[in-house]
């Protein structure tokens, strides 16, 4: 008994640490694709954790191999919801693809802070404000804490 | 037949799965679907709601009875979103006609099946699929509009987006693991034993920061004025008014149903305030009428988020005026942007050459800012109210920024109103000629308006209307016994 | 300031999972749901594997969910990345192996995907896992010749009716006074290969329609630079 | 629960972790593709162990191939696809087997 809790904890420490390294790597990472890969390994981490919420550890695989006998069987609910999940996250991970595909074709970068900052030109030129008007004050046009403007310039990531 | 309830999510799914091909074949016919299907899921929303059945009824989709299947729980609140996004659906259908028709039709079906279905899914991750759906059908159709921008604004969104699923996943799991059901009527039985603790919080607060990036709550809210920026302003008008009320919806639902801890609801208030005052900041700053919407918005929702922390009925009162009152209104002002989308400064003195929109724009800036006879202020006023009862001294900090947001907000609207009404200038800066609204979305806005000055004349009952609803949203037996009738003791 | 709130946030996210980690109950899960599954599903639905009992009848609506999401995402990355391009295939010519082996295995994992699509209510498996099987099939030629392409419009045909059917196997149960994705039709022995109702011609659906969906997203990143 | 399995879902843990760190620190893209990879793979292996062979095999076909390989053809065609460049030689193993394998 007291092996198998062992045995939970590290899935469940392992849930965590993918959780976080993808979590910390989106929050982090300057390079657009570095941020989806993070993603992927945070939705890995959280696949983990679901699976491991029905897990017992004496029970077999959730098949039948005949009705007489009711065998301790593992819990068959978050394994099909995980296997929604899996699929959700590769199609949300090849959109997330495409769409780099464009914007590193229109920007020619894929800096985060430099193509936010080419947005936000992009957003105010066609709306028709002129930039150095709202130069002044960038910071309140954010709720969340706004990317630092020296960051521009220096490309980050490994590109 | 309650059971054909279930076509307004699997009648617009069918629908766009045929769309591409059957747009190949005969565009005409292809162009008809989608409106078509609409109208049949308003009608079929509208007979159940003016027929006598008995709300709330609970359908189990597959035959499967609750616990172990997948219902749809239908009442009141959540037949009248349903048929709000059926309706909206209609209204912002994106009848443009390109070589890319067939798929933005197709996106915007998908979107609406999913918005049906939260509006009226009772099971946890069955509401996550719709969440996610939602989601990629939103990214597809802000990406369709093909400017550069609009792919950075959806990437930043699908990658905030993508951290709210996962936070969500993750909170599910931890209540699964914890409870083993995922349905909300058997949660809310389980609840009370054993999501009481620190675990029911945590999964409590991941899942709210998961949804709430959709709902516009605090932290998470950095997408919305990017997305409403540079996605066509129906769709804004669509996302704005309508998915974030859906979010919320789900927040409203788990915090009444399933989490009743008073660290929930602080938290909650916390956010909300700090969402309307930054929300409301922005959107004063803000030198473009979209992000000015969009930021208000923010700033709107953190005020709904606030009345979402007041403990009983009236409080939820107040969350379903507000909301269905910012529904109206956001969407109406978003049907303007259509055309002033843009620079503020071009608004200048436009009641001139468009005194329809002009006066629209005010009506609706009224009934936000809170005039007495329309209805925008008898939901800041039932808020208010309730606000000031309460003792806790957060509270008191809410309704002071709820205050102050009223002042920043009048003082921004204002701020355009006069503009519009202003002399014409001899300006020769501005050579180009006048924005100008495009006669259909005129024409949803006066409907927007009228719908406003309706609720106007009828408040009274209105209001009694919504206390009913707000009455049956709160009753927690009514939702488990609707959902497991018979059993008294637990359904398994 | 950004990098620090994030790594605030992730931190304090992981501090508070692990503090809450000894209140969860690992390895004995209260499991309310899946045992009743467990104990009525053989009887409900008639498929050995219980996880696709789950899938495609107690939780249906998810797959059909999941199955909008494949098709929101392919068609906005069809979308996003432009029309089809006349030639989508690499830019290098594969070599002999990949040239030959391509070849060779296309009708194998066309079987295998075939297969595991039909076992999938008997054995590990389904529509998914032989989804993607047989987008790889698919999508093997476009990897060997640099000229070959995808018969998109053979493909949105396959991809719009293996979704379409899906439903209208639900809509067909609501049509005879049952609840709609109701499974029907008898369903025979335990283990049989011919059981199980209606959940392999859902299964069939399914993996259709992610196979479809998958090659053309496939086929989408994998064009050419041309337009760069 | 066996000792073997323990030791196989410790050893499983730890490579996955630290195939996550590795991508996000590696430079080469391609590198940080076939990581990820490896974390898909070793979930795999682990759903495997956590009696859910459904899930398994769909994280191997889906997670640890059809993603691996949806990302490397982003990778060509968001111009990062290098292979040479200041790598570890553990790196340069992993995109050996991933060129295998995605082939």
């Amino acid at each position: 008994m007291s092996s198998s809790i062992t045995l939970e904890l590290i899935l469940y420490t392992t849930a965590i640490g993918l959780l976080i390294i993808g979590l910390a790597g989106v929050a982090l990472s300057r390079q657009m694709f570095r941020m989806v890969l993070a993603l992927v390994i945070a939705e890995a981490g959280a696949n983990l954790m679901l699976v491991l919420a029905g897990y017992r550890w004496d029970a077999i695989a959730p098949i039948l191999t005949s009705l007489s006998d009711h065998p301790v069987m593992v819990d068959p609910v978050p394994q099909a919801m995980v296997l929604t999940a899996i699929v959700i996250g590769v199609g949300v991970q090849a959109l997330a693809v495409s769409i780099l595909i464009r914007i590193r074709q229109r920007y020619a970068s894929l800096d985060r802070t430099e193509v936010a900052e080419r947005m936000d030109a992009e957003i105010a030129a066609t709306a028709g404000i002129k930039r150095d008007v709202s130069q002044e004050a960038p910071l309140g046009e954010r709720p969340l804490p706004p990317i630092p403007a020296n960051a521009i310039g220096s490309k980050g990531g490994g590109s | 037949m309650n059971n054909a309830l279930v076509l307004t999510i699997a009648l617009p799914l069918l629908g766009a799965f045929l769309l591409p091909v059957l747009m190949r074949t005969s565009t005409a016919l292809g162009l008809w679907l989608g409106p078509l299907i609409l109208s049949y899921g308003c009608w079929l929303l509208s007979t159940l709601w003016l027929s006598d059945t008995s709300l709330p009824i609970s359908l189990a989709i597959g035959g499967f009875a609750p616990p172990l299947g997948i219902n749809l729980y239908v009442d009141s609140l959540a037949l009248l979103f349903a048929f709000a996004v059926q309706l909206l659906g209609l209204i912002c259908w994106p009848f443009k006609l390109d070589q890319d028709t067939a798929h933005r039709q197709a996106l915007m079906l998908l979107l609406i099946a999913a918005a049906t279905g939260l509006a009226l899914s009772g099971d946890l991750f069955n509401l996550y699929v719709f969440y996610e759906l939602v989601a990629v059908a939103t990214f597809g159709l802000v990406a369709a509009s093909g400017t550069s921008a609009a792919y950075a604004a959806t990437f930043r969104y699908l990658i905030l987006s993508g951290i709210g699923s996962v936070m969500a996943l993750l909170g599910i799991a931890l209540l699964y693991s914890q409870t083993g059901t995922l349905n909300l009527a058997h949660l809310a039985q389980l609840a009370p034993e054993k999501l009481n603790n620190p675990l029911g919080l945590t999964a409590f607060l991941l899942m709210l920061i998961g949804i709430g990036v959709k709902a516009e709550l605090f932290p998470v809210n950095s997408w919305a004025p990017e997305i409403y920026a540079t996605a066509s302003s129906k769709l804004s008008g669509f996302l704005a008014g309508l998915v974030s009320k859906l979010a919320l919806l789900i927040i409203l639902r788990l915090l009444i149903l399933i989490f009743h801890q008073p660290e929930a609801v602080q938290v909650i208030l916390v956010l909300g305030i700090l969402g309307a005052i930054s929300g409301e900041l922005a959107a004063w700053r803000a030198k473009d009428l979209r992000r000015m919407l969009g930021f208000s918005s923010i700033g709107q929702l953190g005020v709904v988020f606030i009345a979402l922390s007041l403990p009983d009925e009236r409080g939820l009162l107040a969350v379903i005026a507000l909301s269905l009152h910012h529904l109206i209104v956001k969407t109406g002002l978003f049907m303007l942007a259509d055309g002033w989308g843009g620079s503020l400064q071009r608004l200048c003195s436009i009641a001139h050459t468009s005194p329809l929109g002009a006066a629209l724009f005010v009506l609706f800036s009224l009934s936000l800012v809170g005039m007495p006879p329309l209805p925008g202020f008898w939901a800041k006023f039932t808020l208010i109210t309730e606000l000031a009862s309460q003792n806790e001294p957060l509270y008191l900090i809410g309704l002071l920024v709820f205050l102050l947001a009223t002042v920043i907000e009048t003082s921004y609207l204002f701020r355009i109103a006069g503009s519009m009404y202003q002399k014409p200038a001899i300006d020769t800066a501005r050579s180009a000629p006048p924005p100008k609204v495009s006669d259909f979305s005129l024409t949803a806005a006066t409907l927007f308006g009228f719908a406003l000055l309706a609720a106007t004349l009828f408040i009274a009952p209105l209001g009694d209307g919504l206390q009913a609803i707000a009455a049956e949203t709160q009753n927690i037996d009514l939702y488990i016994n609707t959902v497991f009738p018979a059993t008294s003791g637990g359904p398994l | 300031m950004r990098n620090l709130t994030g790594l605030l946030f992730a931190g304090g996210l992981g501090f508070m999972l692990l503090a809450i980690a000894s209140g969860i109950n690992f390895g004995n899960p209260a499991m309310l749901v899946g045992k009743a599954i467990q104990s009525s599903a053989p009887e409900q639905t008639g498929a050995a594997n219980i996880v696709t009992s789950v899938v495609l009848g107690y939780r249906g609506i998810d797959t059909l969910g999941e199955l909008s999401i494949l098709f929101a995402a392919a068609s906005a990355a069809g979308l996003i990345l432009g029309r089809r391009h006349t030639t989508a295939g690499t830019m290098t010519k594969g070599g002999f192996v990949l040239h030959h082996g391509g070849a060779l295995l296309f009708p194998l994992l066309l079987t295998i995907g075939f297969y595991i699509i039909f076992h999938g209510h008997l054995t590990p498996g389904g529509g998914f896992q032989g989804g993607v099987i047989l987008a790889a099939a698919f999508f093997l030629p476009l990897l060997a010749r640099p000229g070959a392409r995808l018969h998109h419009a053979m493909l949105s045909l396959i991809e719009a009716f293996a979704g379409a059917s899906f439903i209208l196997i639900g809509l067909a149960a609501l049509m005879q006074g049952e609840a709609f994705l109701q499974p029907m039709m008898d369903q025979h022995t335990l283990g049989q290969l011919f059981s199980a109702g209606t959940l392999p011609l859902l299964y069939l659906a399914v993996g259709l329609k992610v196979g479809a969906e998958l090659a053309s997203l496939l086929s989408h990143l994998a064009q050419t630079e041309s337009e760069l | 629960m066996t000792e073997p399995e323990l030791w196989i879902a410790i050893l499983l843990g730890l490579m996955m972790l630290s195939a996550a760190i590795m991508v996000l620190v590696v430079k080469n893209h391609l590198a940080a593709v076939a990581a990820a990879s490896v974390v898909s793979l070793g979930l795999a292996l682990l759903f495997a162990l956590m009696r859910a062979p459904d899930v398994a095999m769909t994280e191997a076909a889906v997670g640890a191939g059809l993603s691996s390989l949806i990302l490397a053809l982003a990778l060509r065609r968001l111009g990062l696809w290098k292979i040479e460049g200041n790598l570890i030689k553990t790196d340069l193993l992993a995109i050996k087997n991933r060129r295998d394998t995605d082939a």
